[in-house]
C-alpha cells in the first residue's frame, strides 16, 4: 500500500471532515474542493485518468463554484444563530456510526473474497470514446437529455419571479 | 545541424539528466523541465507587462516607460522590486486564510496548465493522452481562486466583482470548451501533440492548420473571444473595471499577493494563447513548407507572442461592454454559433475532399453568423442596459 | 489489506462523513454538499472496483463513475436551485424550520 | 239426405286462387280503422270511407263469387284454400287461412250487398246524430269482422273474427251511452254471447287438441277432412258421445249464443236499444246468422259417422233447440206492443227455423232460409225504421195506425217483406225456403214432433205479423205528431230488398233447385216434374192453409178498427193470464236473474271475502315477519357491529397518531431512517452471504 494512497487517503478525509463539521459554510464548501480534488487524485492513482481529470473539471470547475454561489445567495455566510448542528446531532451521529462499522465490517469480512493485485489496465481516451459511443450508447444519450432536462429546471426552479436573474447555478 | 538546433532543449535536458543516478532520473528529468517553464514563463511575464505598456503609448499616441533601462525594458525590474517592498496590507476582518490561499491557488492552477502545451517538436512537459481534457480540468480551479480572493477580502467591491469575474469565466469556459471540442473531433485525439501532428502537414505549401478551414477560422474567433473573456482582458475586463470596482476582486491585496495576481493573470493569458495555437495555429509547424527547417519551438514562442500582441492591441482600442451584454452576447451569440460550428465540423468530415464541402460549411456559418448577429442586433439584445436595483 | 480494502475502507469512511454531515448540519446546502460526498464515495467504490476488477478492459467501473458524476453534477444543480427557490419564499436555509411537509 | 262425402269429396282443390281473399275482409277493418282517427266534424269522409270500402268489398266478393260459378257451371265444383302459418311456440305452429267455396261464396256475396244497402240508409237515417262518424267506424269494423268470420278456414281466425264481432255488436248496440238502457242491453248482449262463445272456445280448444290442426280444409290434413273425422270418432267422450259429437255440441252452443237460440236468447230483443240500422244489419242479417254460418261450416264435423237415412246426436239436439226456439220466439212475438221487439222475436223464431233446417236438411236448406231471411228480415227492419223516423221516435205499435195512407211507399215494401216472412205461397222467397224446411222435417227420421212445432210456428208467425200490419199500417193514426214520408235515401234500399225478397225464389224452387245444387257442387237440371210430386204438393197446400189461417184469425181480432193504447188487447180479452205470461217474455230473464246473477252475487261475496280475509291474512302475517326481521337487523346494526366497527376504527386511529409522529416534515428524520435501513440491509446482505 503505497505512501501516496495514505496521503492521499488522508487528505480526502480531512477536507471531507472539515467540510462537515466547519462553522462557517463558505470554509465548508471550499474544505469540500479539497476533498474533491483528493479524490480526483485518488482516481487518478487508480489510473483511471479521464475519471480523475472529468471529477475536477466538473465538480471543481462546476459544482463547488455552484455551491458557492448558493451559499451567497441564501446569505448562508453569515454564521447562523441558533448554533451550526441541528437539535437531535447525536443521533445522527450514532446513525453515521452505525453504517460505517457496518460497511467496514463488511470489507474487512470479504477481503478474502475480493481480488487483489492485478495488472495496470491501460486505458486511452480512444477506448472510452468508442466505449461511450458503443456499448454505453443509451446511457449517454439519457445522460445528455437528462442534463438538459436539469439545466432547463434549475433555471426555472431558481428563476426570480418578476425578472430574470442572472445565469447562477446553472451548469 | 538544424534538428540538433531544434532539438536543443530536449538534448540539453537529457544530458543534465543522465548525469544523475538511475532511479532519480525520471524525477529530475520533470523536475527541470519544472524548472525550465517557471523560469521562462515569469521572463516573459514580465517582458510582456513592458510590451502592453509601450504599446498600449503607441496605441494612444504617447510613448510608455522609457526611464529605466533602455526604451523601458527594466521597467519589469522597477515593478517587482516595487510589489516585493510595498507592505502587505491585510483587512482586519478579511479571512486570512482564504485571503492568503486564493492568489497561490491561482498561479498554481495557471502554472499546472503549462504541462500539456507542446513547446516544440517532442518538448512537452507530459505527454498526457487526455491532455486537452487536463487543460481544461486545471483551467477550471482559477474561478474558485477568483471567487475566494473576492469572498476573503470582505469588501461589498471585491465580492461584486468576484461575483462578476466568475459569471463571466463560467459563461465563456463553455464556449472555449466547445471551440476546442469542434478540434478534437477533427483530430480525433485529446492529446495536444496528436492535434499538432494532424495540422503539421502542407499541400502546395500552405499548412493544414485547422484555421484555414471554415469551421477552424469560426472556431478560432470564438476560441479568441473566450480567451479574452476567461483571462478578463481587453473588452471583457469589467471584474477589474477601474472606473467602476476600484480593482475588482483583488482591492484588498497589495504587495507580493497583488503582484501574484498579476503574474497569474498574465500566465493565464500566456497558457490559453499556446492552447490557442496548438489548436489553430498548428502549434510548433512552421507557416510554409520551406520553412521547416527553423526550429519548431520559435514557431510556437513566435505565435505566442503574435497572440499577446493581439491581447494588448484589443484592450488598446475596444471600450469595455457591460456585464449583461457580455453575458447576453455569451450566451445568445457565442454559444449557438459555437454548436452550429460543431455540426458544420461535422458535416464537413462526412462530405468528402472537394470544393463543394468548402462552399457548403462556409455559406452556412456565414449565414447563420448574419442572421443569429443581425437578429441579436436588432433586437437590441446587446444593446440596451437594464437596471435592476438591489431589492 | 490489499489496496482494494484500503480504498473500500477510505470510500466507506467518506460515505459515513457525508451521511453524518446530512443528518448533523442544520444549513440545508450543507445537506447537499453530505449527499455530494456520499455520492463521490460511492464513485470511489466503482473506479477501485474497477480498477481491480476482474477484466478492466470493459470499462464499466470507469464509464458508470463517469455517468454518475454527470447525474450528480445535474443533481447538485436541481438540489441548489430548490434551496434557493426555499430559501427566498421561507427566508431560511435551515433544515428544522422547513417542516411544512408534517404529518 | 246429403252425404258428407258429397260436400268434401266433390270440391277439388286449385281452383281460383283466393290469396286476395282477405282484402274483402281487410278493407272494412281499415276503413274503420281510418275513420276512428277522424274527428267528429268530419261526418261526409267518414260516410264515404265505410261505404268506399264495403263496395269494394262487395265488388271483390262478386268476382270470386263469378269464379266459384263459373267452376260450377263447367260441372267442377271447386274450393280453394290459402293457408299459411301465423306464428310457432315450440313444435305446434297457429296457422290461419282463407277458404273460397260455395258456401262462402254466396255468404260474402250476402254479407257485403246487404251491408251496403244498410250503410246507404244508415246515412239518411243517421244524419242528425252527432256520433256520426263513430257509427260509422263501428259499423264498417263490424262489416270487416263478419266478412272475416265468413271467409276464415281457420278455426282460430273464425273465433277470432267472432270475438270482433260481439265487440261491434256490444259497441252499436250500446251507440246511445247515455241511455241507461242502451248501455244495460249492450252489457247484456255481450255477456250472453260471451257465455256461448266459452263453449266455442271449449270446443276449438277440443278440435285443435285432437286434430291437431285449426285449419277446416287443409289438403287432406284439415280438421274438417275425412282422417280427422274419423281420428275424432274412434275418440269416446263423456255420456256414450263420441269426441265428434261432443265438439259439435259445444260449437253449436257458441252459435246458439250469437244466434239467439233457447237458453241465450234473452239478449237479442234488449237489442232493440240500438239504432234500427244496426238492429237489422246485425239483429236480423249478418251477426245473428254467423251461428247458423258456423254449424254449416262445422256441419262435416256434426255429421261425422250418420248412418244413411240417420242422424247424429249433435244434429238432433241441433234440430229440437231450432224447432222449440221458432215455437217459443213466435209465442211471445204474439203478445209483443214494441214494432221492433216483434222483428226481434219473429228473427229468433226464424232462426230456429234455420237451425231445425240445417239440424234435418242438410247445409243446403238451412243456408236457403238464411239467405232469404236476410233479405226480407232486413227490409223489415229498416221499413220498421223508416216508420219510427217517420213517426219521429215513436216505437210502440199502439200508438201508431193509419201510416197506409201517410207512408205509402213504406206501406208497400213492409207489406212485400211481412208477406215473404209469413211465406206467402209461390211468389215469395221465405214460402220456398221455410218449405224447404217443412219438407226436410216431414221425412225427419227420427221424430215427426218438430214438423208440427214448425207448422204451428208458420201459423203464429203469420198471425203476429198481420196483427202488426193491422196495427202500423191499418185504422187511423193515434200517435201525437202526424207521420210524414221519408226521403228516397231511406225508401230506394227497401225497394232493393223488396225486389230480392222476390226474385230469390226462384233459384230455390224445387222445381229447378240452383241453391241446393250450386252447394252440393252438382248440376242443377230443371224438370217441371218434380215440382209435382205429390207429397210436395200436399206439404204446400198444408203450409198455405197454416198462412192464411193465421192471416184471418189476426184480421179477425185486430181488423181496422186500431183501438186505444189504453184498451186492453184483443187476444188479452180472450186469455189473459196467457197474454200476460207472454207479455213478460215468459219470466225468463227474470229466471235468469234469480239463478245465475244471484249465484254470481253470492260467488263474488266469497271471493272478497277470500281475498280480504284469507290472502290478506297471509300477506299481513308476511309483512309482520319481516318488520321483526328488520328490527332485529337493526338491532345487531346499531349494538353489534357499529360498537365493535367503531371501537376498532378508534384503535386504528390511535396508532396511526402514533405513526404521525414519524412524519416530522424534516428532511432529516427521513434520511436517518433511510440511512438505518441501509445499513440493516447491507447487514442482512453481509450475513446471508457468510452463511
Amino acid at each position: 500500500m503505497s505512501v501516496v494512497f495514505y496521503v492521499l487517503a488522508a487528505l480526502t478525509v480531512a477536507g471531507a471532515l472539515a467540510a462537515v463539521l466547519l462553522k462557517n459554510t463558505v470554509h465548508c464548501a471550499l474544505a469540500l474542493t479539497v476533498a474533491f480534488a483528493g479524490l480526483a487524485l485518488l482516481f487518478l492513482n487508480l489510473d483511471a485518468q479521464f475519471a480523475g481529470f472529468a471529477q475536477i473539471l466538473v465538480y471543481i470547475g462546476a459544482v463547488a463554484i455552484l455551491v458557492v454561489f448558493a451559499i451567497l445567495l441564501t446569505k448562508g455566510s453569515e454564521t447562523p444563530r441558533d448554533g451550526v448542528f441541528s437539535r437531535t446531532w447525536l443521533v445522527g451521529l450514532v446513525i453515521a456510526a452505525g453504517v460505517f462499522a457496518v460497511l467496514s465490517w463488511a470489507v474487512i469480512n470479504s477481503v478474502r473474497v475480493l481480488p487483489h493485485e492485478t495488472a495496470v489496465p491501460q486505458v486511452t481516451v480512444l477506448q472510452i470514446g468508442n466505449a461511450l459511443v458503443g456499448r454505453y450508447v443509451l446511457p449517454l444519450e439519457i445522460v445528455a437529455v437528462l442534463l438538459t432536462a436539469a439545466m432547463i429546471g434549475a433555471v426555472i426552479v431558481a428563476m426570480h419571479e418578476k425578472v430574470g436573474h442572472e445565469k447562477e447555478g446553472q451548469k | 545541424m538544424i534538428e540538433k538546433l531544434d532539438q536543443i532543449f530536449v538534448s540539453l535536458l537529457h544530458w543534465l539528466v543522465s548525469s544523475l543516478p538511475a532511479t532519480l532520473q525520471p524525477l529530475a528529468g520533470v523536475l527541470l523541465s519544472v524548472v525550465a517553464i517557471v523560469c521562462l514563463f515569469p521572463a516573459l511575464f514580465a517582458l510582456t507587462t513592458v510590451f502592453e505598456r509601450k504599446g498600449l503609448g503607441r496605441i494612444q499616441n504617447r510613448l510608455g516607460p522609457n526611464r529605466i533601462g533602455p526604451f523601458g525594458f527594466f521597467q519589469p525590474i522597477a515593478d517587482g522590486i516595487k510589489s516585493l517592498t510595498k507592505e502587505d496590507i491585510v483587512p482586519l476582518s478579511a479571512d486570512a486564510v482564504v485571503h492568503f490561499l486564493a492568489p497561490v491557488v491561482l498561479v498554481v492552477a495557471v502554472f499546472m496548465g503549462f504541462a500539456v502545451l507542446p513547446m516544440g517538436r517532442h518538448m512537452v512537459l507530459v505527454e498526457m493522452d487526455a491532455g486537452l481534457l487536463f487543460y481544461f480540468a486545471m483551467g477550471a480551479s482559477t474561478e474558485l481562486a477568483v471567487f475566494m480572493a473576492g469572498w476573503s477580502s470582505r469588501n461589498k467591491y471585491s465580492l461584486l466583482g468576484a461575483m462578476r469575474a466568475v459569471a463571466q469565466m463560467i459563461s465563456y469556459e463553455v464556449i472555449l470548451l466547445l471551440s476546442s471540442v469542434t478540434v478534437v473531433m477533427m483530430a480525433g485525439s485529446l492529446s495536444l501533440t496528436k492535434i499538432v501532428e494532424a495540422q503539421s502537414s502542407y499541400t502546395w505549401g500552405f499548412p493544414h492548420w485547422y484555421i484555414f478551414t471554415p469551421w477552424g477560422c469560426a472556431g478560432f474567433v470564438m476560441y479568441a473571444i473566450a480567451a479574452t473573456a476567461e483571462t478578463n482582458r481587453s473588452p471583457f475586463d469589467l471584474p477589474e473595471g477601474e472606473s467602476e470596482l476600484v480593482a475588482g476582486y483583488h482591492t484588498e491585496y497589495s504587495g507580493f499577493k497583488f503582484a501574484l495576481f498579476f503574474l497569474g493573470e498574465y500566465l493565464a493569458m500566456f497558457s490559453i494563447s499556446g492552447l490557442g495555437t496548438t489548436l489553430f495555429l498548428g502549434g510548433w509547424s512552421a507557416p510554409f513548407s520551406f520553412l521547416t527547417w527553423i526550429p519548431s519551438w520559435t514557431w510556437f514562442f513566435s505565435k505566442l507572442m503574435l497572440s499577446i500582441f493581439v491581447f494588448i492591441w484589443l484592450r488598446g482600442t475596444l471600450p469595455r461592454l457591460r456585464q449583461d451584454q457580455l453575458m447576453n452576447f455569451a450566451w445568445k451569440f457565442v454559444l449557438p454559433m459555437c454548436l452550429l460550428n460543431l455540426l458544420v465540423a461535422g458535416a464537413w468530415r462526412f462530405m468528402g475532399e472537394g470544393w463543394p464541402r468548402w462552399f457548403v460549411c462556409s455559406v452556412i456559418l456565414v449565414a447563420a453568423y448574419a442572421g443569429l448577429g443581425l437578429s441579436e442586433m436588432r433586437k437590441g439584445k446587446i444593446g440596451p442596459r437594464s437596471y435592476r436595483y438591489a431589492e | 489489506m490489499t489496496p482494494l480494502t484500503g480504498y473500500l475502507l477510505v470510500a466507506a469512511l467518506l460515505f459515513s462523513i457525508g451521511l453524518a454531515g446530512a443528518l448533523v448540519r442544520r444549513n440545508a446546502i450543507l445537506v447537499l454538499i453530505g449527499i455530494e460526498l456520499m455520492l463521490n464515495a460511492a464513485n470511489l467504490n466503482l473506479i477501485a472496483f474497477w480498477r481491480y476488477g476482474p477484466h478492466p478492459e470493459l470499462l464499466t467501473g470507469m464509464i458508470f463513475a463517469i455517468f454518475s458524476i454527470a447525474v450528480a453534477a445535474a443533481e447538485a444543480a436541481v438540489g441548489l436551485g430548490l434551496v434557493i427557490q426555499i430559501h427566498r419564499h421561507a427566508k431560511t436555509t435551515d433544515i428544522d424550520q422547513m417542516n411544512r411537509m408534517k404529518g | 239426405m246429403l252425404d258428407t262425402e258429397a260436400i268434401s269429396g266433390s270440391f277439388t282443390p286449385g281452383g281460383p286462387s283466393c290469396d286476395y281473399l282477405f282484402l274483402i275482409a281487410a278493407v272494412p277493418m281499415i276503413a274503420a280503422g281510418v275513420i276512428a282517427l277522424l274527428k267528429q266534424p268530419y261526418r261526409k269522409t267518414a260516410a264515404t270511407l265505410a261505404i268506399g270500402s264495403l263496395s269494394i268489398s262487395l265488388f271483390l266478393s262478386l268476382i270470386a263469387f263469378a269464379n266459384v260459378v263459373s267452376g260450377w257451371m263447367q260441372g267442377v265444383a271447386t274450393r280453394t284454400v290459402f293457408n299459411f302459418t301465423w306464428f310457432q311456440f315450440g313444435a305446434t305452429n297457429v296457422d290461419l287461412g282463407w277458404v273460397l267455396d260455395p258456401l262462402s261464396a254466396i255468404m260474402l256475396v250476402m254479407v257485403s250487398f246487404v251491408g251496403l244497402l244498410i250503410f246507404i240508409y244508415s246515412t239518411g237515417y243517421m244524419k242528425d246524430d252527432e256520433n256520426y262518424t263513430r257509427f260509422f267506424c263501428f259499423l264498417s269494423l263490424f262489416a270487416g269482422a263478419m266478412l272475416g268470420v265468413v271467409i276464415a278456414n281457420s278455426i282460430l281466425l273464425m273465433f277470432m273474427c267472432w270475438e270482433l264481432v260481439g265487440l261491434t255488436s256490444y259497441l252499436l248496440i250500446g251507440f246511445w251511452y247515455q241511455k241507461p238502457a242502451a248501455a244495460a242491453a249492450a252489457k247484456k248482449a255481450f255477456l250472453t254471447t260471451r257465455v256461448g262463445d266459452v263453449f266455442f272456445l271449449l270446443g276449438m280448444v277440443w278440435l285443435f287438441s285432437q286434430t291437431g290442426t285449426l285449419l277446416f280444409y287443409n289438403s287432406g290434413a284439415g280438421s274438417m277432412e275425412a282422417d280427422a273425422l274419423n281420428g275424432l270418432l274412434a275418440q269416446p267422450a263423456a255420456w256414450g258421445l263420441t269426441a265428434a259429437g261432443a265438439i259439435g255440441l259445444l260449437i253449436f252452443a257458441g252459435a246458439a249464443g250469437k244466434s239467439g237460440q233457447f237458453p241465450l236468447h234473452v239478449w237479442l230483443p234488449d237489442a232493440m236499444e240500438g239504432p234500427t240500422p244496426v238492429s237489422a244489419l246485425i239483429h236480423a242479417a249478418t251477426m245473428v246468422a254467423a251461428g247458423v254460418y258456423l254449424i254449416a261450416r262445422v256441419y262435416p264435423l256434426m255429421a261425422a259417422g250418420m248412418p244413411a237415412g240417420g242422424t247424429t246426436v249433435a244434429l238432433t239436439v241441433v234440430t229440437w233447440a231450432g224447432a222449440f226456439t221458432a215455437v217459443f220466439a213466435a209465442l211471445i212475438a204474439v203478445a209483443q206492443s214494441d214494432i221492433k221487439r216483434i222483428l226481434a222475436y219473429s228473427t229468433v223464431s226464424q232462426l230456429g227455423y234455420m237451425m231445425a233446417g240445417l239440424g234435418m236438411g242438410g247445409v243446403a236448406v238451412g243456408m236457403f232460409h238464411l239467405i232469404t231471411h236476410a233479405f226480407f228480415k232486413a227490409l223489415l227492419f229498416l221499413g220498421a225504421g223508416s216508420v219510427i223516423h217517420g213517426c219521429s221516435g215513436e216505437q210502440d205499435i199502439r200508438k201508431m195506425g193509419g201510416l197506409k195512407s201517410d207512408m205509402p211507399l213504406t206501406f208497400a215494401t213492409y207489406a212485400i217483406g211481412m208477406l215473404a216472412l209469413c211465406g206467402f205461397p209461390l211468389l215469395f222467397s221465405g214460402f220456398w225456403s221455410k218449405d224447404g224446411i217443412l219438407d226436410a222435417a216431414l221425412h225427419w227420421s227420427v221424430a215427426k214432433t218438430p214438423f208440427y212445432m214448425l207448422i204451428i210456428g208458420a201459423l203464429l208467425t203469420a198471425f203476429y205479423m198481420t196483427r202488426q200490419m193491422v196495427y202500423v199500417f191499418g185504422g187511423h193514426w193515434r200517435g201525437g205528431k202526424p207521420a210524414h214520408e221519408n226521403p228516397s235515401v231511406l225508401v230506394a234500399p227497401l225497394w232493393i230488398l223488396a225486389f230480392f225478397a222476390v226474385t230469390l225464389s226462384l233459384i230455390g224452387t224445387p222445381a229447378w233447385p240452383c241453391f241446393r245444387a250450386f252447394l252440393d257442387g252438382r248440376a242443377a237440371e230443371f224438370n217441371w216434374d218434380a215440382l209435382m210430386e205429390s207429397g210436395l204438393l200436399l206439404l204446400m197446400g198444408a203450409s198455405t192453409v197454416m198462412v192464411v189461417l193465421g192471416m184471418i184469425f189476426a184480421w179477425r181480432l185486430y181488423g181496422d178498427r186500431s183501438p186505444k193504447p189504453t184498451v186492453p188487447d184483443a187476444l188479452e180479452k180472450i186469455a189473459p193470464v196467457a197474454w200476460c205470461l207472454l207479455r213478460d217474455r215468459l219470466y225468463v230473464d227474470e229466471l235468469y236473474g234469480v239463478t245465475v246473477i244471484a249465484f254470481y252475487g253470492w260467488w263474488a261475496r266469497v271471493a272478497d271475502w277470500l281475498d280480504r280475509r284469507v290472502w290478506g291474512g297471509v300477506v299481513g302475517a308476511v309483512a309482520g315477519g319481516f318488520a321483526l326481521w328488520a328490527r332485529l337487523n337493526r338491532f345487531l346494526d346499531t349494538r353489534v357491529v357499529d360498537g365493535g366497527f367503531d371501537k376498532g376504527c378508534d384503535e386504528l386511529a390511535v396508532g396511526g397518531g402514533l405513526l404521525a409522529r414519524v412524519q416530522t416534515g424534516r428532511v432529516q428524520t427521513h434520511l436517518r431512517i433511510l440511512a438505518l435501513a441501509v445499513a440493516a440491509m447491507a447487514l442482512m446482505l453481509i450475513w446471508s452471504s457468510r452463511g
